[in-house]
């Protein structure tokens, strides 16, 4: 365990920043963003960002490649540059967890290199809640937000800051701010772990129990008639799939630019009208099928695929972002009602 | 706090549904904590006693799910409808975008809804309840003991706080008082970006719109966003396009969402009310009913039925671009 | 750039030829600059294919793993792509990636039994490459039938290679059908499903099947009628596969990705999944 | 690497059939020049013009955009000219609303006799957007890729 | 994809004097699409379409576009040769590198660059072109004429004379119009009813022509070429086809007291009436408004007297639906009121008189019998003031004149003055005017000899009060010219009222469709080019409603109307533009904007039922253009928010092409 005290904080961005580009939630008019750190950034210990560190990996867009083309001629060009490193830092508990769901996807054959390059150089320092909200509930999926994971483990007292290295990377990361840190044991992070816990037994959702959910419950929660119920008033906008750290949705177009094409990537939602319009038509035309296909796809279909694990780390901020406030909470308990009968 | 109860309100939605004359109601259904209301259809009187509420978050303008639930519902629907959302009907009405017939409004009194975030940045985090009372908010969290109380004139949405109208445009039945059209400060706060340098100007507004995630939300809950296909979905429109991009594809997307809407944008704040990113979106609609109102003459859609809106009409002697664009607000 | 292999990149692809096949379906031939096959596949595998600038699009590789020189494409024209592409000529190059998806278990499976293939209309693309893999590999299969019908006589998929080639074939055995009367034909008029059940097939062998839905859904009825198992009937999903790799989201249907786990599917899978493909 | 060289704007001109066009054309028979920066878009009546079609210049690189139609009362199709006076109006303010320089904009009436006013007009505007210099401000970085 | 080919013209060295054609000809080979490329000395000489021509066949072009002049110069030349190939001709486009290029800039280096960037934007619409077809509509052969004044008979005697048959729809009893009303006509001074009713009586006896009296248009529907319209013939109580016109009736009807609307009320008529001996047709109407059978059922003395046994107390309005290929407004004008010139006393006294009430007094069939007398005691007047401009030319008073001038108003003035002088010579005419306008074919000639030969006193200054004491009118009037006040104790004052469209014009506009200006005259397609056309397909204007004019004036339009008119109905098929809106009903949400904005009236809405993706049906409002109306402005597809309204030959998608081919540099 390495203490820093937070006199001290600016000065570890800044030695970090020295080396690679370091993101970290700051104030932004919105509310906290992750934002690259640059002299006078100020650090925000918002309980949770607008919108996760996804974004660091998969892009709301990104370039692909690039085309040019003559008559009947076409050149491919390959415009992937090699990442270089970076480091995120005040990472929550379920951020984390969310990013090992983003993992299970891209980074599993075929590999997706552009996810994976950034992977491999991004140095996660996660940090413990101390004052979770009440649209919290990461409980609820087994993650324990006073012991944050990620390659440094960070908690935060009223005068210092705590780090772990979990993993090489980790370890890399620490002995770069070496000199602003300190070891000790473990006293002061387990008080605060202890305090921390206490709040979490509090919060609002913490009774929310997903163990109806999971792999094999297809049959179960398909036909449900909530379902028309809950979706009856979804806009099928897409705030929600954006906000969400483990929507991965995507869609490839191309762009004609004034020399020639880049195909780019670009968050795409289960949630519009027309996403799974494709050669044959569209195979999800009511908003309420596409509505039951998000959420039958975190709790029952990614677990299914994934050992049990669902693509929903309670992070709330589709609770805080719908513009109905329709959100998986609400749907998790009405279709536990359903199963109750 | 609202002036009508939630009570009040489900009983007579309660009666006309037992009597027959409505088969639905659309209103609001509360959620896991006092402030995530969910537009909902309410069938049967049980359903409105567990679980319809009016109260300071019932925001949501319900009238844009006319559209699609006069289509899906046999018999009429009754709505409630509060004084700003009266404008958004009566234009949806001239567009001819459901059938009047199949509708039963209840105009409801509304004394501005309070707005969560800022509830949150006076409070902060954990809010676990909220009680009404009558002109302050008791707000309990997660890590204050005792409820803090917040006036609810200083947590006003900012729609709210510069409220047009608090008259009902259309209605069958109206419950509780009947309100006046407001003189607004509502163009304040364009003056006051007219007011910047271009250089300025640009700042403001690189800023905010570069924060949109094209997520949709706007359009999708605009009352007056109602196109059958949006022309930024359309793959054949030429501009269709799901990210924001290139600095140059959210502004074209607001640009013109709000041009869309001119003359046809009650002004009714739902586009910065649901956006997740906190665009104030509603300044670039209202700066372009200031301007129509300043050049063309006052005008505000939905106040009539079948008005004919400033840019579906001319003037002989309208003035010259150069002229509008200089004349409002010329710097120099 | 590191050794990153990317699927999402494409490789050249040059059309040496196209074939007219019906009014709306041509044939498309590709290889790359060098005028070598793109890469491998298996029998039932796609193939993305794209033009700069229109996109991308999913296609099965209608040719003959058996077939190493190049590699074919039936494609029907439906969307911007493929409009493009009938316009095109040869010596246009496109992108070419893949092949994804699952293919038809022709050497486990299938191997040792008789087939029964059932197309309709431009269905029977994405059959071609097994009928002619196992047409290829004669002796591992045993009898090799081929129901195929389609609108008119006009839109017959590639007639000359099925009059010339398949029916010649010993032990292979062409019926086909139209959905109406039309002069100059004097084959079998009917729809695909009836046809099946009037031919009465008995069930100890394999079926493929591939076609509009409507159709797959009344001849698995058919097929059940005379007596097969769902166990028995193969078909493939390839409509729905959109990025080839099972990660944008649009293949998943149920706990599936047809991108991955099909687009082959055996039609009891396919009854396991909701009713949303 | 363009700016190295003197700053060339890209114009887009949109000009009625009727009047500007026309307009456009006695300018050219009467050999009156204007620079070659302007590249003119024929369309039935200005009234044609969308919004759109002007943010779309822009993205793709124009540095200015003008848009001739016939004067008010000499629509070839009457009311045209009117529908396009508002719009602009209000398209043209809200792009000065959004911090884009104005001048980049412009609405002109030229009539099919009026050469000397075309030419005139599109080097006064060529001018204008010349000491603007390029357009950064509703620019698509995509599209210089 | 489209097989282009790309002809760039020399056009002798106009072009390819400051245009390295060969170059432009040579970048555009490689631009998406084209197929073919060549420059060539004269593209619209013989041998050069040819070469279009063989490029066509060679190269299985699909699409064309030739770099050369103003599409307003060729672009029809090579629209015909790419049809004489089989090309269909919307897939030619032109690159205008001559009047936009060549002829503008003097640097070969710029000007080839420009000439480049307009092929590819040319290049880039063609690509997108689809080949369009006219549609074709029949063409109703028979026209309708609204108002049977002298504009709407000469332009129904032309049509007629032509050979097509054409009604005349006349909300009066008769046709005849304010004309029949007058007495001489300037500046020739004949009797305007000597030449107005022969052409009246030629027009009740023409084979071709129909006269619905005492009827008016109720509903119009259709488009140029088939329009359909519901007259309705109001009830005159007389069989139409059985009155003899003897005029027993309107001798002995009881009923003495109708104010006479002929002559403006200053006399009486019966409650059976001709309106005037000459009258079109020449039947009795009874005015339900003072019948007394038709009021009590007591009387019936009109049916006793009447032999014919025309009368039919029981009439009722009929409706009458027709179908026309053409409708010419001709609803001519009206003098305004005059009540709300207190200044003038018009109210106040019976001896100040409008122009038209002048005419009457002066007329032998008028009330007066043509003797000029006083109407208040039937003196002889002997001075008489004449007021210009009462309500013309009026700035700022909207609310009770006009702003434009009556144009006719200097000649009849100074025509009156003179018959005034020439009759009566004792009697002194005073005219005050702001200006005398005369332009016209010996009009300044006329007012010169009202003025030097008939000593009229010409005033330049207005009238400011006209006061009523005892049987004189003191005039108080200032004199411009001399700068002083006048004093006249006159014995008649007439005032030149100005003039404004009928009453009846704007419902008949909303009708049609057909635009109105603000002052409810109708507007014509241009002002210059196209003044007897509405801007409304197959609507034309004739006479005053277009706008204030004379005899000689209205008759000129009239005819020039006609014209028109035979020249729409000798059609058998109408070939529209096929570059006209198309709403993609789909995408058409049915909101109205277009149609608010449509010029024409080309759009209307039906419900139509859906099929939509998950199955089921939905009914929606969507938008249908008439391709016969419309005139592919594109009003309507800026209107349109979705995007489902598009213009044929201009798409969205095509304008945004070229703007792309400009943009990229």
């Amino acid at each position: 365990m390495l203490k820093c005290t937070l006199s001290n904080i600016d000065k570890l961005f800044e030695i970090v920043s020295a080396s690679m580009p370091l993101y970290l939630p700051t104030e932004d008019k919105n509310g906290a963003v992750f934002k690259k750190w640059q002299p006078g950034t100020v650090w925000s210990n918002a309980s949770n960002t607008v919108k996760g560190p996804k974004d660091l990996f998969f892009p709301q867009s990104e370039d692909l490649m690039a085309f040019k083309t003559e008559g009947k001629k076409i050149e491919v060009i390959d415009t992937r540059t090699e990442t270089e490193d970076f480091a995120v830092f005040g990472v929550r508990a379920c951020d984390v967890k969310s990013l090992e769901i983003l993992d299970r996807v891209f980074l599993t054959e075929p590999r997706d290199s552009y996810y994976a390059s950034r992977r491999e150089h991004g140095v996660i320092i996660s940090l413990a809640c101390n004052r979770p909200t009440e649209n919290c509930f990461c409980g609820t999926f087994g993650i324990d937000a006073a012991e944050p994971m990620g390659d440094v483990s960070a908690w935060l007292t009223d005068d210092a800051l705590y780090l772990h290295a979990n993993t090489e990377r980790g370890q890399a990361f620490t002995k770069l701010i070496a000199d602003l840190t300190e070891a000790c044991d473990d006293s002061a992070v387990s008080a605060q772990k202890e305090k921390n816990r206490k709040v979490m037994k509090r919060l609002p959702l913490a009774d929310l129990e997903a163990n109806a959910f999971g792999g094999s419950k297809t049959e179960q929660f398909f036909h449900s008639p909530q379902w028309e119920k809950l979706s009856e008033s979804c806009l099928g906008c897409g705030t929600c799939t954006f906000v969400c750290p483990t929507c991965q949705c995507y869609d490839i177009r191309d762009f004609k630019t004034n020399n020639g094409v880049v195909r780019y990537r670009c968050w795409d939602s289960c949630m519009y009208s027309e996403f799974t319009k494709m050669a044959h038509g569209n195979n999800r035309n009511s908003q309420k099928e596409r509505f039951r296909q998000r959420f039958m796809h975190k709790l029952v279909y990614f677990p299914e695929n994934n050992d049990g694990i669902f693509s929903c780390v309670g992070c709330g901020r589709c609770l805080a972002k719908c513009p109905i406030s329709m959100n998986i909470v609400k749907v998790m308990k009405a279709l536990e009602v359903d199963t109750d009968d | 706090m609202q002036t009508v109860t939630t009570k009040s309100l489900c009983e007579r939605a309660a009666s006309l549904l037992g009597e027959g004359t409505v088969a639905a109601v659309l209103g609001w259904k509360r959620g896991e904590f006092d402030y995530d209301l969910t537009p909902a259809v309410f069938t049967a009187a049980e359903e409105l006693t567990e679980g319809f509420i009016y109260n300071d978050f019932s925001g949501a303008n319900l009238s844009k799910y006319l559209l699609k639930k006069t289509r899906e519902i046999d018999g009429k629907i009754l709505v409630f409808l509060k004084p700003c959302d009266t404008y958004s009907f009566n234009q949806l009405l001239s567009e001819h975008r459901f059938d009047r017939e199949k509708v039963y409004a209840i105009g409801i009194p509304c004394s501005g809804m309070a707005d969560i975030q800022k509830i949150r940045k006076i409070v902060g985090e954990g809010i676990t309840a909220i009680e009404a009372c009558e002109n302050s908010l008791l707000v309990h969290t997660l890590y204050d003991d005792e409820p803090i109380s917040v006036s609810c004139a200083e947590v006003l949405t900012e729609r709210c706080l510069n409220c047009k109208s608090k008259k009902h445009v259309a209605y069958d039945e109206l419950i509780g008082d009947e309100g006046e059209v407001l003189t607004s400060n509502r163009f304040d706060e364009v003056e006051k970006i007219e007011a910047l340098s271009a250089d300025e100007r640009f700042a403001f507004w690189q800023n905010e719109l570069s924060r949109c995630i094209r997520c949709n939300a706007c359009r999708d809950a605009c009352p007056a966003c109602t196109c059958e296909k949006c022309v930024f979905d359309n793959p054949n429109s030429g501009v269709q396009s799901k990210a924001p991009g290139g600095e140059f594809e959210e502004k074209l997307f607001h640009i013109i969402r709000a041009y869309h809407v001119a003359g046809r944008c009650t002004d009714c704040g739902e586009c910065s009310r649901v956006c997740p990113q906190n665009i104030p979106l509603h300044l670039l609609n209202r700066k372009f009913i200031k301007d129509m109102n300043e050049t063309y003459g006052e005008y505000q859609a939905g106040e009539y039925d079948n008005q004919r809106a400033p840019l579906v009409n001319f003037s002989l002697d309208d003035p010259e671009p150069s002229d509008v664009v200089k004349g409002g607000f010329d710097r120099a | 750039m590191t050794d990153m292999n990317e699927t999402l990149i494409p490789i050249l692809g040059v059309i040496t030829d196209v074939r007219i096949d019906t009014p709306d379906i041509k044939t498309f031939r590709v290889v790359t600059p060098d005028g070598k096959k793109p890469f491998d596949h298996r029998p039932g595998q796609c193939a993305m294919l794209s033009v700069p600038g229109i996109g991308e699009a999913m296609f099965s590789i209608t040719s003959s793993p058996t077939n190493t020189e190049y590699m074919e494409f039936s494609i029907k024209k439906c969307g911007c792509v493929t409009e493009w592409l009938h316009a095109a000529e040869e010596g246009q190059m496109i992108t070419v990636r893949g092949p994804y998806g699952k293919p038809f278990p022709v050497d486990d499976v299938f191997a040792g039994h008789d087939m029964l293939f059932i197309a309709g209309g431009v269905g029977l693309a994405p059959l071609r490459s097994v009928i002619n893999y196992c047409r290829h590999y004669r002796d591992r299969y045993g009898r090799i039938d081929i129901v195929y019908g389609s609108r008119s006589k006009d839109d017959l998929l590639d007639y000359r290679e099925i009059i010339e080639e398949w029916q010649n074939d010993e032990n292979v055995h062409v019926h086909l059908t139209i959905d109406r009367e039309q002069e100059g034909w004097d084959g079998h008029v009917g729809f695909v499903p009836n046809y099946v059940k009037e031919l009465g097939f008995d069930t100890n062998k394999m079926a493929v099947l591939c076609g509009p839905p409507i159709m797959i859904k009344f001849t698995l009825d058919g097929l059940s009628e005379l007596g097969f198992d769902k166990t028995q009937v193969y078909t493939t999903l390839e409509l729905r596969m959109k990025c080839g790799v099972g990660k944008c989201g649009r293949c998943n249907v149920g706990a599936k990705y047809v991108c991955k786990d099909g687009p082959v599917f055996r039609c009891d899978e396919l009854d396991e999944l909701p009713d949303e493909y | 690497m363009q700016d190295v060289k003197e700053f060339k704007p890209v114009i887009v001109a949109f000009c009625c059939n009727w009047c500007s066009y026309a307009g456009a054309d006695l300018a050219g028979s009467n050999r009156l020049a204007y620079p070659a920066d302007v590249k003119i878009i024929r369309v039935p009546c200005s009234c044609r013009v969308n919004p759109m079609f002007i943010l779309r210049a822009f993205q793709r690189g124009a540095d200015g955009v003008i848009l001739c139609g016939c004067h008010p009362g000499d629509c070839h199709y009457s009311t045209g000219n009117y529908y396009t006076r508002r719009r602009m109006s209000m398209l043209f303010s809200m792009l000065d609303f959004l911090g884009i320089e104005r001048d980049r904009t412009r609405v002109e009436w030229v009539s099919a006799a009026e050469g000397a006013k075309f030419a005139a007009t599109m080097n006064e505007f060529v001018e204008k957007v010349t000491a603007l210099g390029p357009n950064k401000r509703l620019e698509d970085l995509r599209c210089k890729q | 994809m489209q097989r282009i080919g790309v002809f760039v013209c020399w056009c002798g060295s106009n072009i390819a004097g400051t245009v390295d054609v060969h170059a432009v000809a040579e970048a555009l080979k490689t631009e998406s699409g084209v197929v073919f490329s060549t420059d060539y000395q004269y593209m619209c000489s013989q041998a050069g379409q040819d070469i279009i021509k063989n490029a066509i066949h060679e190269h299985s072009l699909t699409g064309i576009v030739v770099c050369s002049c103003s599409p307003r110069m060729h672009e029809a030349t090579f629209r015909k040769t790419a049809a004489a190939a089989g090309l269909n001709p919307y897939m030619v486009e032109i690159a205008n590198i001559r009047e936009q290029c060549s002829w503008i800039h003097k640097d070969m280096l710029s000007g080839t660059e420009k000439a480049i960037i307009l092929g590819k934007a040319a290049v880039a619409k063609v690509n997108l072109n689809a080949p369009l077809t006219p549609g074709q509509s029949t063409v109703t052969k028979r026209a309708l004429v609204i108002g049977g004044g002298i504009a709407g008979i000469q332009t129904a005697l032309d049509i007629a004379d032509a050979g097509f048959p054409v009604d005349i729809v006349e909300k009066k009893p008769t046709i005849g119009g304010k004309m029949a009303q007058l007495d001489k006509t300037f500046p020739t001074l004949d009797c305007a009813a000597c030449i107005l009713t022969p052409k009246m009586v030629d027009a009740a006896q023409n084979e071709n022509i129909r006269i619905y009296s005492y009827s008016e248009v109720t509903e119009v529907g259709g488009y140029v070429g088939n329009f359909d319209v519901t007259i309705k013939r109001k009830a005159r109580y007389v069989k139409e086809d059985i009155c003899t016109g003897c005029g027993l009736c309107t001798e002995k009807c009881p009923q003495k007291k109708v104010p006479n609307e002929f002559n403006l009320g200053m006399d009486n008529r019966r409650a059976i009436y001709i309106p005037f001996a000459q009258a079109v047709p020449k039947v009795a109407t009874i005015d339900a408004d003072y019948c007394t059978m038709l009021k009590t059922g007591k009387c019936g003395v009109c049916a006793k007297v009447c032999t014919a046994g025309a009368i039919d107390y029981n009439a009722k309005d009929e409706f009458v639906k027709e179908k026309y290929g053409a409708i010419v407004v001709a609803t001519g004008y009206n003098p305004i009121s005059m009540e709300k010139f207190d200044e003038f006393a018009y109210s106040q006294s019976k001896d100040v008189i409008t122009s038209l009430e002048f005419e009457r007094l002066t007329n032998a069939a008028g009330p007066t019998s043509g003797k000029l007398l006083r109407p208040s005691d039937g003196e002889h007047p002997h001075k008489i003031v004449f007021v210009q401009c009462v309500g013309s030319r009026c700035e700022n008073c909207a609310e009770k004149g006009k702003e434009y001038c009556s144009k006719i108003c200097c000649m009849y003035t100074a025509k009156h003055a003179m018959l005034i002088r020439d009759k009566y010579p004792d009697t002194d005419v005073y005219v005050f005017y702001i200006d005398v306008r005369t332009p016209g074919k010996a009009f300044d000639e006329f007012y010169r000899r009202a003025v030097e030969e008939y000593g009229v006193h010409y005033i330049k200054g207005m009238v400011g009060k006209v006061v009523p004491e005892g049987k004189k009118l003191l005039v108080q009037a200032s004199d411009l010219i001399n700068g002083k006040q006048l004093h006249i104790d006159a014995d008649l004052v007439v005032l030149a009222a100005a003039i404004e469209p009928d009453k009846s014009a704007r419902p008949l506009a909303t009708m049609l469709t057909a635009s109105m200006d603000t002052n409810d005259f109708f507007t014509e397609a241009h002002p210059k080019l196209r003044p007897v056309e509405s801007p409304t397909a197959g609507v034309f204007l004739s006479g005053c409603c277009q706008g204030p004019k004379d005899i000689p004036e209205t008759v000129s339009q009239a005819s020039a109307a006609a014209s028109k008119v035979i020249g729409l109905l000798v059609k058998d098929h109408l070939t529209g533009n096929p570059c006209i809106a198309q709403s993609n009903e789909l995408m058409c949400n049915g909101c109205s904007s277009c149609e608010r904005v449509c010029p024409y009236g080309a759009i209307t809405y039906e419900e139509k039922e859906f099929r939509m993706p998950d199955r089921t049906t939905k009914l929606r409002r969507v938008a249908s253009v008439n391709p016969a109306v419309c005139q592919g402005c594109g009003a309507c597809t800026v209107a349109c928010p979705s995007g489902a309204m598009d213009l044929n030959g201009f798409k969205n998608n095509q304008i945004m092409a070229e703007v792309d081919a400009i943009c990229k540099m």
